[in-house]
């Protein structure tokens, strides 16, 4: 075992990690851990661009942006933190620019803007040309240049460690600690991948930038990686998760393979069509069609679907629709996602519609945080030193359903935010005890796991996981549903503990680690399922058949699900709620 | 389902190479070599095919060669320089490409070292030789046989 | 080519094997080169001994030698071209591949020319 | 009725138009743990007409042997986690489609070349990632920069855009026989970043990075094999990029 110290660890190496070690590093000692190599982090698979009402190109201000953000998300949004995002964003727009990225240009030279789904001019009026991007790999852009600037810095990386474990200085998983009582974080426990080793990183300031859980579903536009970690780890320590039943079905991934086209297509024109080339979303959006919010065009697939209007041998998916656009056009602002359709279905987008369907692509829901990007333990504690920015979080900015762009914009904020707020943080904050054990609990947890003889295949547990939750917990929900999902992961949760890995060896074991990740799905497919269950409405990316209207009554709340450890031992979800921060826009029916 | 087969002849992976020696090294050599190579190969093409043409392609070709042919090709400067400049290119253009392959091959530095000094003997015995005989060649040596000779030797 | 990290032989296309086949040339006439001058250099000791090793040059055999090195010079020097286009002409890495076909058809024309021509003289004495 | 049963036939062939097929994998295995030697490993898993090598894999590990080890994470082509060499040449394995490498014979699966193995098909990163350090990739600017952004005309824009779609996979460098011989080469994709800042008309610090590359072991020693354009999954042109470092060296050097 070894050990370090530093003033901030940062847990996570993607926009929002780097983003914030950008910030922390200049001011403190900063350690970046990340179970990949930071160019491989899933920020760099975001296309569509980033908005900011820069008003290069047509008029727009950053209020009605907020007010397309709190809009966009069902007015679930805590609207003091999507004024800070909406304000911030044209700061952070320009800071990448410095930084290098290189954005597409108007023929002024200024940054390009262009429309994007939920964006509009003056309260919904019409579309609105708000996002800044570089072609259909702005996302990409994003992470090379955070880690170039990283480079630039000289910051510190840990790459391939896996954190397995958040010391914090009380036991929260009881629910006995007292509201009010000061709890601090003390450090991280990691796993070196490489070497199989366990590092104790002792820290004062730990931010949290794992990202988000795509991978608790089967048909996903997320890495392989994107398991949940970060929330997963918080949840166990007794930190509660908010909004986790709010997730995100982007309406265009490749049929059947779910890997993202961007909205950027139809925010250059693309049209979605069903069986009968209507163009459908004409009857759900009337004013901005195809570019409505994600779960709304999501919805409208999914029941063209249902209601027998889908396309191919089985009927199965609609049909996006670029034939119409200049192939130059296409080559100049789409040439990634055209040439995904060509690679993974073998489709020409010059002469051919693309087959889609909705796939899980993000998690509104997170470890809630303030807008300075500290960790909440409850409804008003903060954990001392304890960060999350990025996926992992959730501020709220995004409520129940996030608008393309604001999670690149999330992150470079609220990231931002966070690498500030963690070093200030540092300066002032005294070391907390790292007990003697702290890796005791790592260690026989992944102990248990490479030494079971025999057990069940890990994968097995997951494909089944999976399979409950896109078929049960997906796009359109119920009661019925969402209880067979429950049974389902208790069931695999009780098998998941005598699986084994094949790979007993300690150099590079990814069974090993797949085996844990699994652990942490399990834990938030749970949480996802629980909340979903009690939230009788239908509101954003939550969508009940049994309560199809939007509740503001009853569930104009955030839900806050905490693992409980009591009496035998095994964890159980509780809810709480926690009330919306309004400001000045009052909700109102969601039309577009 | 699997099937294991013993790999054979394959050796272990290499380990990890010593960090980069880097140093003094950021002159131009490398380009002017660079240059030079591209330099000396377009005037080598018109050197050498001019040459080739001269001793295989025309009159009876390579059965035309021999002491009297050299000699009287020699007795001009036009040749004396034309084969001097071929020489030299010539050597310098592969010496540089010898290096490049040593460089890339040899993985040891002694080895290195060593295939090195006998590049560098062989280029200076034969860019010397090879000078020194078109400078000091003797068209007419005294005493040899007369039908050995180039046709413009006064008969001894 | 080493194997040093082991495995299989690299499967590169066109660009690998031309400058395969240029260092291997290359290689070649860099010691017929040394060979040539320590020959040649015969004609400073005297007429006879540089017609006696001179001879050997046209039996059969060298020959054919000479008809391969002739081409191993009129492939590196054909290539030598191409790699030029490559290095200085902005289109050139978009049309190496056609390059070298090129390269290789002059090859076989410049040789088509001058190996009747050669082997006649070789062969027909 | 003849009609009827047309129909019928004709929707379940569409239905089956994908059809699955047996695949061999011949995997090269390496574990130092075992201290075992280096050797070849076939497994047959059955996929689909639209898997790629990766899904192949993961056949092998979920359900064969889970301690075959392997990188991947986006598994479309964006992270360059998977880079290997794929029947002799280097691909990334979720997008290389099984039915365009000819599923009837076993796919050879290795390492890619140039890096030390740690385990299976997991090579170290770091002497590539080292190279890439040392080529400053990062904006470079001197003076007060501006409230607003910098201007940059789209042409300017173009000028340097193929050289910013790198991942880092190391597919081209690996594929460099200067590279395999020759550790100590900066290798393509050090160059194509270079390239993507040189090019860059907002960035000063140009003449840096011609010296670092003018290096012994820097640009010059580029062959121009192509190899590294043609393993580059992203179509970048690496080779004509080198070539542009190249003569924006001499251009600068006379």
């Amino acid at each position: 075992m070894q050990t370090h110290q530093y003033d901030v660890v940062i847990v996570g190496a993607g926009g929002a990690g780097m983003r914030a070690a950008l910030e922390s590093s200049t001011r403190a000692r900063t350690a970046v851990i990340s179970k990949l190599y930071p160019t491989r982090s899933h920020t760099g698979a975001a296309q569509g661009g980033m908005c900011a009402a820069l008003a290069n190109v047509e008029e727009d201000n950053w209020e009605w942006h907020t007010f397309d953000t709190v809009k966009g998300g069902d007015y679930l949004v805590d609207q003091d933190a999507a004024e800070v995002m909406a304000k911030e964003a044209i700061d952070a727009v320009l800071d990448l620019e410095k930084m290098g990225l290189p954005f597409n240009r108007t023929p002024e030279g200024r940054i390009d803007q262009r429309r994007f789904g939920g964006h509009t001019r003056n309260h919904g009026e019409a579309a609105v040309r708000r996002s800044c991007y570089a072609a259909d790999r702005t996302g990409h852009m994003i992470l090379q240049t955070l880690y170039q600037q990283c480079v630039k810095q000289d910051v510190e990386f840990y790459n391939e460690f896996y954190v397995l474990d958040v010391v914090l200085t009380h036991d929260l998983s009881a629910g006995t600690v007292p509201d009010g009582e000061e709890v601090s974080v003390a450090g991280v426990v990691a796993y070196d991948l490489a070497s199989g080793e366990i590092h104790v990183f002792r820290a004062k300031s730990v931010v949290f930038a794992t990202g988000g859980a795509g991978k608790i579903y089967k048909t996903t536009s997320n890495a392989h990686t994107l398991t949940g970690d970060g929330m997963a780890l918080a949840l166990r320590r007794g930190i509660p998760l908010e909004d986790m039943e709010f997730f995100q079905f982007h309406p265009t991934g490749l049929a059947g393979l779910g890997i993202l086209l961007s909205e950027a297509a139809r925010g250059e024109g693309a049209i979605l069509r069903n069986s009968e080339g209507e163009r459908f979303m004409e009857r759900y959006a009337p004013t901005i069609k195809d570019l409505a919010p994600r779960d709304m065009v999501a919805r409208a697939m999914a029941n063209e679907v249902r209601e027998g209007r889908g396309c191919g041998p089985n009927k199965d998916y609609v049909l996006l629709d670029l034939t119409h656009l200049e192939p130059a056009h296409i080559d100049a602002k789409l040439p990634d996602i055209t040439e995904f359709a060509r690679t993974y279905l073998g489709v020409e987008p010059y002469t051919e519609p693309v087959p889609v369907y909705p796939t899980a692509h993000y998690a509104m829901g997170g470890i809630p945080t303030t807008i300075d990007a500290e960790v909440l333990r409850n409804n008003t504690d903060v954990v001392k030193g304890l960060f999350a920015a990025g996926e992992v979080a959730c501020v709220s900015v995004h409520g129940s359903n996030r608008l393309g762009t604001n999670s690149l914009l999330d992150i470079n904020v609220f990231g931002k935010r966070a690498g500030i707020a963690a070093a200030r943080y540092a300066e002032t904050a005294p070391w907390h005890e790292m007990p003697d054990d702290a890796s005791v609990a790592t260690v026989e947890y992944i102990e248990r796991l490479r030494d079971h003889a025999t057990g069940e295949r890990i994968a097995d547990i997951r494909r089944e996981l999976q399979e409950t939750m896109d078929r049960n917990a997906q796009v359109f929900r119920t009661r019925d549903s969402l209880t067979t999902a429950l049974s389902d992961i208790t069931a695999l949760k009780k098998r998941y503990r005598d699986a084994s890995v094949q790979d007993k060896g300690r150099r590079f074991n990814t069974d090993l680690m797949e085996g844990v990740e699994l652990g942490f799905l399990l834990d938030l497919a749970e949480v996802v399922v629980v909340g979903a269950l009690a939230r009788e409405e239908s509101r954003g990316g939550h969508f009940r058949e049994d309560f199809p209207t939007r509740d503001d009554e009853r569930f104009m709340l955030h839900t806050m699900a905490y693992q409980r450890v009591r009496g035998d031992g095994q964890g159980t979800v509780e809810l709480d709620y926690k009330p919306v921060i309004i400001t000045r826009y009052q909700p109102m029916e969601r039309k577009y | 389902m699997a099937t294991t087969i013993p790999a054979g002849p394959l050796a272990a992976p290499r380990s990890a190479r010593t960090t980069r020696s880097r140093g003094s090294s950021r002159t131009n050599m490398e380009m002017v070599a660079w240059l030079f190579m591209r330099l000396s190969g377009v005037l080598l093409l018109v050197l050498i095919f001019g040459h080739l043409f001269v001793n295989l392609v025309q009159g009876e070709g390579i059965n035309r060669i021999d002491f009297a042919f050299v000699g009287g090709k020699w007795a001009s400067p036009f040749w004396q320089f034309w084969d001097l400049a071929m020489l030299w290119l010539a050597m310098i253009h592969g010496t540089n490409g010898m290096r490049t392959i040593i460089n890339d091959y040899a993985e040891r530095d002694r080895t290195r070292l060593v295939l090195k000094v006998l590049l560098a003997a062989a280029f200076l015995l034969t860019v010397t030789l090879g000078t020194l005989v078109i400078f000091t060649f003797e068209p007419c040596p005294i005493g040899a046989p007369a039908d050995l000779l180039p046709s413009f030797c006064p008969a001894s | 080519m080493p194997e040093k990290p082991a495995g299989t032989l690299y499967r590169g296309r066109e660009g690998m094997w031309s400058w395969v086949a240029h260092r291997v040339t290359g290689f070649l006439i860099f010691f017929f080169l040394l060979v040539h001058v320590l020959d040649t250099s015969l004609v400073r000791v005297s007429p006879e001994a540089y017609n006696v090793v001179i001879g050997s040059y046209k039996n059969p055999v060298m020959g054919l030698g000479e008809a391969g090195l002739v081409a191993a010079i009129v492939f590196h020097a054909f290539n030598g071209i191409r790699v030029m286009l490559v290095d200085f002409w902005s289109k050139g890495t978009r049309y190496q591949r056609l390059m070298l076909w090129v390269v290789v058809g002059l090859v076989v024309v410049t040789m088509a020319g001058f190996l009747p021509r050669h082997l006649a003289n070789v062969f027909g004495g | 009725m003849t009609a009827l049963a047309e129909s019928t036939t004709s929707a379940r062939a569409e239905v089956g138009a994908v059809p699955s097929f047996d695949v061999t994998l011949r995997i090269r295995r390496f574990d130092p743990d075992n201290g075992a030697e280096p050797r070849w490993e076939e497994f047959t898993v059955t996929a689909h007409g639209t898997d790629r090598v990766l899904d192949a894999m993961h056949k092998v590990k979920w359900e064969v042997d889970g301690s075959l080890t392997f990188r991947r994470s986006c598994a479309h082509g964006i992270c360059g986690s998977d880079a290997m060499r794929i029947n002799g040449r280097n691909r990334l394995a979720c997008k290389a489609l099984l039915k365009d490498l000819d599923p009837s014979k076993p796919i050879t699966i290795e390492p890619i070349k140039g890096l030390p193995v740690i385990k299976d098909l997991v090579v170290d990163m770091e002497p590539f990632f080292a190279s890439y350090r040392e080529v400053m990739p990062f904006l470079i600017t001197h003076g007060n920069a501006p409230s607003k952004e910098r201007l940059q005309s789209p042409e300017d824009r173009a000028r340097y855009d193929d050289t910013t779609k790198c991942i880092l996979c190391a597919a081209c460098t690996s594929s460099c026989p200067v590279f395999w011989t020759d550790g100590q080469y900066f290798g393509p994709a050090a160059i194509v970043n270079a390239h993507r800042f040189i090019f860059d008309s907002r960035d000063e610090g140009a003449v840096q990075r011609l010296e670092i590359l003018n290096d012994k072991e820097g640009v010059w020693r580029c062959r121009t094999t192509f190899n590294c354009t043609e393993a580059c999954p992203r179509g970048i042109e690496v080779t004509k990029a080198i070539q542009e470092v190249k003569r924006a060296m001499i251009t600068r050097a006379f």
